[in-house]
């Protein structure tokens, strides 16, 4: 393999290192075993969430929490005013268990079991109206979700041409 | 309890110490030549980033004090801050960059590993998408700080990306790159591999120094002209995939929703732009008379063209002096003689990119986008900034 | 009194703050965004000054650990120091420029005034006279830091002193300026007026911010190229004479005697010089394999026009790489890909500058300037430096 | 005066401004009122210099004071360990008088009187003998003293011709 030695630095990564990390992309490839119900998932959400995101995921803007707004919003997109939320925005419900599973709660990130996640993503889903709350969520069914605005995006236009001399 | 009032005790300003001020320093000995220092600044300047009051400190940014800013190089302690997690302390023995996904050897590199390699020093600017979404409706902020301080440039030292996929080699489908921060936001962004091998670097230096930890110490994503999020700090891996992940910043932040409801998605180059630091808003000029009309031009799309400066809201624009030869991707001092006659003004400047591309209005910007700013439309506001002078000689951040 | 042991509480580097390492930084907070802020390095960098043992502090230099730099430009507080009469400290409100002699209107700048000229940022190497003057005899200092430390690049923001010219006027015969400081040594050198019109500047920023304080906050003069002493710092004064002042720093210091008891006077030009940075005296190689040689070049005539690489004592060249367009009278970072065989090694690099000056070895320079350094040939040693690789990995300074 | 007031910034100064300063030329030009001699000298130096130069400006190296030697050295300018001083190596008589008004003593410099100035002059010319003991030093006779080395210094060859490609 000399032009991986090249230089001779770095070791190579044994697949145990690799298997520390994940990142799901809407395929759902590397989701993890486990599972969850919105029922689990309403648990989970007001013992670890509802503080920040609101009781009703309305959101809480108070200072030193400053959770966003999670439900909501349907419609609104077009409007002047729109309000993007999971809901109304998100077009993948697999970004919902990466960023959840990463970086919730604020206060203590990584903290859950993947059970956990799998349950209050179920349990956001089905107060968004975008599952029943009967579903389970696991690596099957979570990248089937069908979200609202999954065909909201386009690719950059940019740069304009009308903005050119 | 004592209640003999006390004098306040002077406090330097961050970033300085305090010592006597002599009368007349040259019938006294200065300060001592230190053994083992590393200097500060004078106790005299104040300058500093300012917060942008975000509910929680945390996640939050602070802005580059843009008014003060001399030349073209940020110093390292105001370039501007976005963090969604804080800023982690990292030890560096303890650092690993891993790169894996569809290579065909899936690597580890330590900090000192990652040193050994040949490096490359750039000059660059970073911006960030959010830079100005304030001013999407009317003039929020009060100084260019507050309008424009998510801007700051370093020159920074670091290894190709290049280089590390020859180590690791890539699968011929490799197509993206997903980089992740080590941060509590464990931060991610997706990444064409275009972008990738042309011209991301890998970066452990900033200003001749090590990375500054709120610049993502031990080590960074650099994309030089892509939107400041996706140089991803703290970085501690990079996956090679065919597709985008579609990660939170990417989709639900960090997309640009249009007046139409349709969001345009991996919208990651920062186009041209250019901001008046001098005068700016909340300055006061002394009186009618001269004055050197100076600010900063930048564009993600390669060199600076050329700036336009105005003091009559556009109506007429003559050419400014541009300092340095404009590098790629990298800010540029633009300066323009102004002899003012003390009657009203609106100043404004209007750069143009080697690829043609000239910084629009914001009207032209709202016809394009949508009304629906900053709900919709948060990010990618190029437009014109003006400042208007008043007879008395107050400068305001003024829609113009 | 107490006798309990304690343990010692950690310190953090200069120029650092200490804060608590978490195991995962992924799973707590970091730091907040403060509003206010100044940044300060990581704790896990200790790079400092190291001043040379004068006998008085106050009359002393520091020299910047080259051996930690990356890139081009020198950390503002990593910045080489040479004081007369050590670091005053002067508050800009009352700090002026009085200019005289030899123009049709002595006049004075306030700070402010100055400000309010056109101004030019230029990136400049300052290089004291002296750097290296331990090395004539024998290799003496272990590291590049001591070797070649008294060298520091910068963003220098300021006006030229052709703009002041302009506005004072000059007589016909104004051949000579004398700068001034407000120091205790009230410093004096005499500058010929054809550099200062071709260019000179009156600085007051540094990298971005205000001149650091042993830089000569709030006001220096920058000419470029020249040796350091003549930069003066803590600029209070210019008078314009049609001859020199031959002041203690251009007689008795700054004057290269010769081997035939002549002394060279007003040897102002400093030559090309170039050095390895790394590897570098005092490293330890870990073991055979790759290693990218790198290091400086710069010239007070001009540009760098190319840097050759040696490893085997100068038996035989190759071109290194130049990390970026050569800048005049300014640093350029050059690069050597070298796979190290494990066998004992002496590296060297050469410079040649745009007007086709080589950088000479010791012996040219011995057999031009006579066998009496560093007492009476004390200044202006630019020659070829060698550092030997042991088979065991260790790195010395040496001459060769 | 269009030229001059082109940017409108700057004050004119003032002649009193401009007589604070000092800068002595070797024509002794800008030279003070007032006069000494070597035994007023002798004074000055035992009070204000000797501590650091050496009661016999034989220089002092200890920690914290590093004053220079000022005498001796003639002679020794073409050898391999050549001695600089005041006496043996500086060319300008004007230059003592203008550095040990700006910068000595050390420790409070610009505190001595122009009658000290000239006499502490008088005094180390006359230690080194290029002044009679009995010579008096003042803004006319300072500029004709001829310093030994007067002729010791020639212009700048660099850069050297030899060391071209
Ligand atoms: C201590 C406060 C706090 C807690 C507890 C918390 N969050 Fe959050 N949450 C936040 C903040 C603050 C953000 C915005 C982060 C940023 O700026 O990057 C956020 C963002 C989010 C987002 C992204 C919203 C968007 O539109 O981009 C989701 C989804 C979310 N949180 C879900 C959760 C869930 C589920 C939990 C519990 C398991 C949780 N949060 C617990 C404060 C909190
Ligand atoms: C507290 C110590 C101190 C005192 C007191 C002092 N000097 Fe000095 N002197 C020094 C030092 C240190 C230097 C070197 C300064 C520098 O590095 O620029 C010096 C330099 C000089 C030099 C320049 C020598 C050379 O060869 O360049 C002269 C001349 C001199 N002193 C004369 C005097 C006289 C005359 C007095 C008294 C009126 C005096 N000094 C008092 C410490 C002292
Ligand atoms: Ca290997
Ligand atoms: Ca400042
Ligand atoms: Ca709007
Ligand atoms: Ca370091
Ligand atoms: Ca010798
Ligand atoms: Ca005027
Ligand atoms: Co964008
Ligand atoms: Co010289």
């Amino acid at each position: 393999q000399s032009v991986i030695d090249h230089f001779g630095v770095g070791q190579a990564a044994t697949a145990d290192e690799v298997a520390k990390y994940f990142s799901i992309p809407p395929s759902g490839q590397g989701l993890p075993p486990g599972s969850g119900t919105a029922k689990a998932g309403a648990e989970v959400f007001a013992n670890s969430c509802a503080a920040c995101h609101g009781d009703k995921m309305q959101g809480n803007p108070a200072k030193g929490i400053g959770g966003d707004r999670l439900l909501g919003g349907r419609g609104s997109l077009a409007s002047k005013t729109p309000v993007k939320t999971v809901e109304s925005y998100w077009p993948y419900a697999t970004t919902l268990f990466d960023y959840v599973k990463r970086a919730m709660p604020f206060s203590a990130p990584g903290s859950l079991t993947d059970d956990e996640v799998y349950a209050v993503v179920a349990y956001i889903l089905s107060q968004a109206k975008i599952i029943k709350p009967t579903e389970t969520m696991d690596a099957k069914t979570l990248p089937k979700v069908a979200m609202p605005n999954a065909d909201g995006f386009i690719p950059d236009a940019r740069p304009e041409p009308q903005l050119y001399r | 309890a004592s209640r003999i009032a006390r004098a306040e005790t002077p406090k330097a300003p961050p970033g300085a110490v305090l010592y006597d001020v002599p009368a007349d320093p040259t019938k006294e000995q200065g300060r001592p030549v230190a053994d083992g220092s590393y200097g500060t600044r004078s106790q005299f300047e104040t300058e500093v980033r300012m917060r942008y009051p975000t509910p929680n400190e945390n996640t939050s940014w602070s802005l580059t004090p843009l008014d003060k800013s001399l030349g073209n190089i940020t110093p390292s302690g105001l370039h501007f801050e976005r963090h969604h997690g804080g800023i982690p302390t990292i030890d560096p023995a303890k650092h690993n960059l891993l790169i894996h996904g569809m290579v065909d050897q899936p690597m580890t590199f330590s900090m000192a590993d990652i040193k050994r390699l040949p490096s490359v020093t750039r000059k660059h600017f970073i911006e960030c998408s959010g830079n100005g979404l304030t001013e999407w409706n009317k003039p929020t902020m009060k100084t260019v700080q507050g309008t424009h301080g998510l801007l700051s440039t370093s020159e920074w030292t670091g290894v190709q990306f290049a280089t590390f996929a020859r180590e690791t080699g890539l699968k011929v489908d490799a197509a993206w790159v997903l980089a992740e921060g080590a941060d509590a936001a464990v931060m991610t962004r997706s990444i064409p591999m275009e972008k990738m091998l042309k011209d991301a670097l890998i970066v452990y230096g900033q200003n001749g120094e090590a990375l500054r930890p709120e610049q993502g110490y031990p080590l960074r994503l650099l994309l030089p002209g892509y939107e400041g999020n996706t140089h991803i700090k703290w970085l501690r891996r990079l996956q090679v995939s065919d597709k985008p992940f579609m990660t939170r910043e990417e989709t639900s932040k960090y997309t640009d929703l249009l007046g139409n409801g349709k969001a345009r998605i991996f919208s990651l180059d920062m186009d041209a732009k250019s901001v008046i630091t001098f005068p700016s808003g909340d300055m006061k000029l002394p009186g009618p008379g001269f004055y050197d009309i100076t600010g900063l031009a930048w564009t993600g799309r390669g060199r600076i063209q050329s700036v336009d400066v105005s003091v009559d809201s556009g109506k007429t624009w003559y050419p400014a002096r541009l300092e340095s030869l404009a590098e790629p991707m990298c800010t540029v001092r633009f300066s323009f003689p102004w002899m003012w006659d003390g009657k009203t003004a609106v100043l404004q400047s209007r750069c143009t990119d080697e690829t043609g591309y000239v910084q629009p209005t914001l009207k032209q910007l709202i016809a394009i986008r949508g009304d629906n700013g900053p709900f919709g439309s948060i990010y990618h506001l190029n437009a014109i900034q003006s400042w208007a002078v008043s007879e008395a000689g107050d400068v305001t951040n003024v829609h113009a």
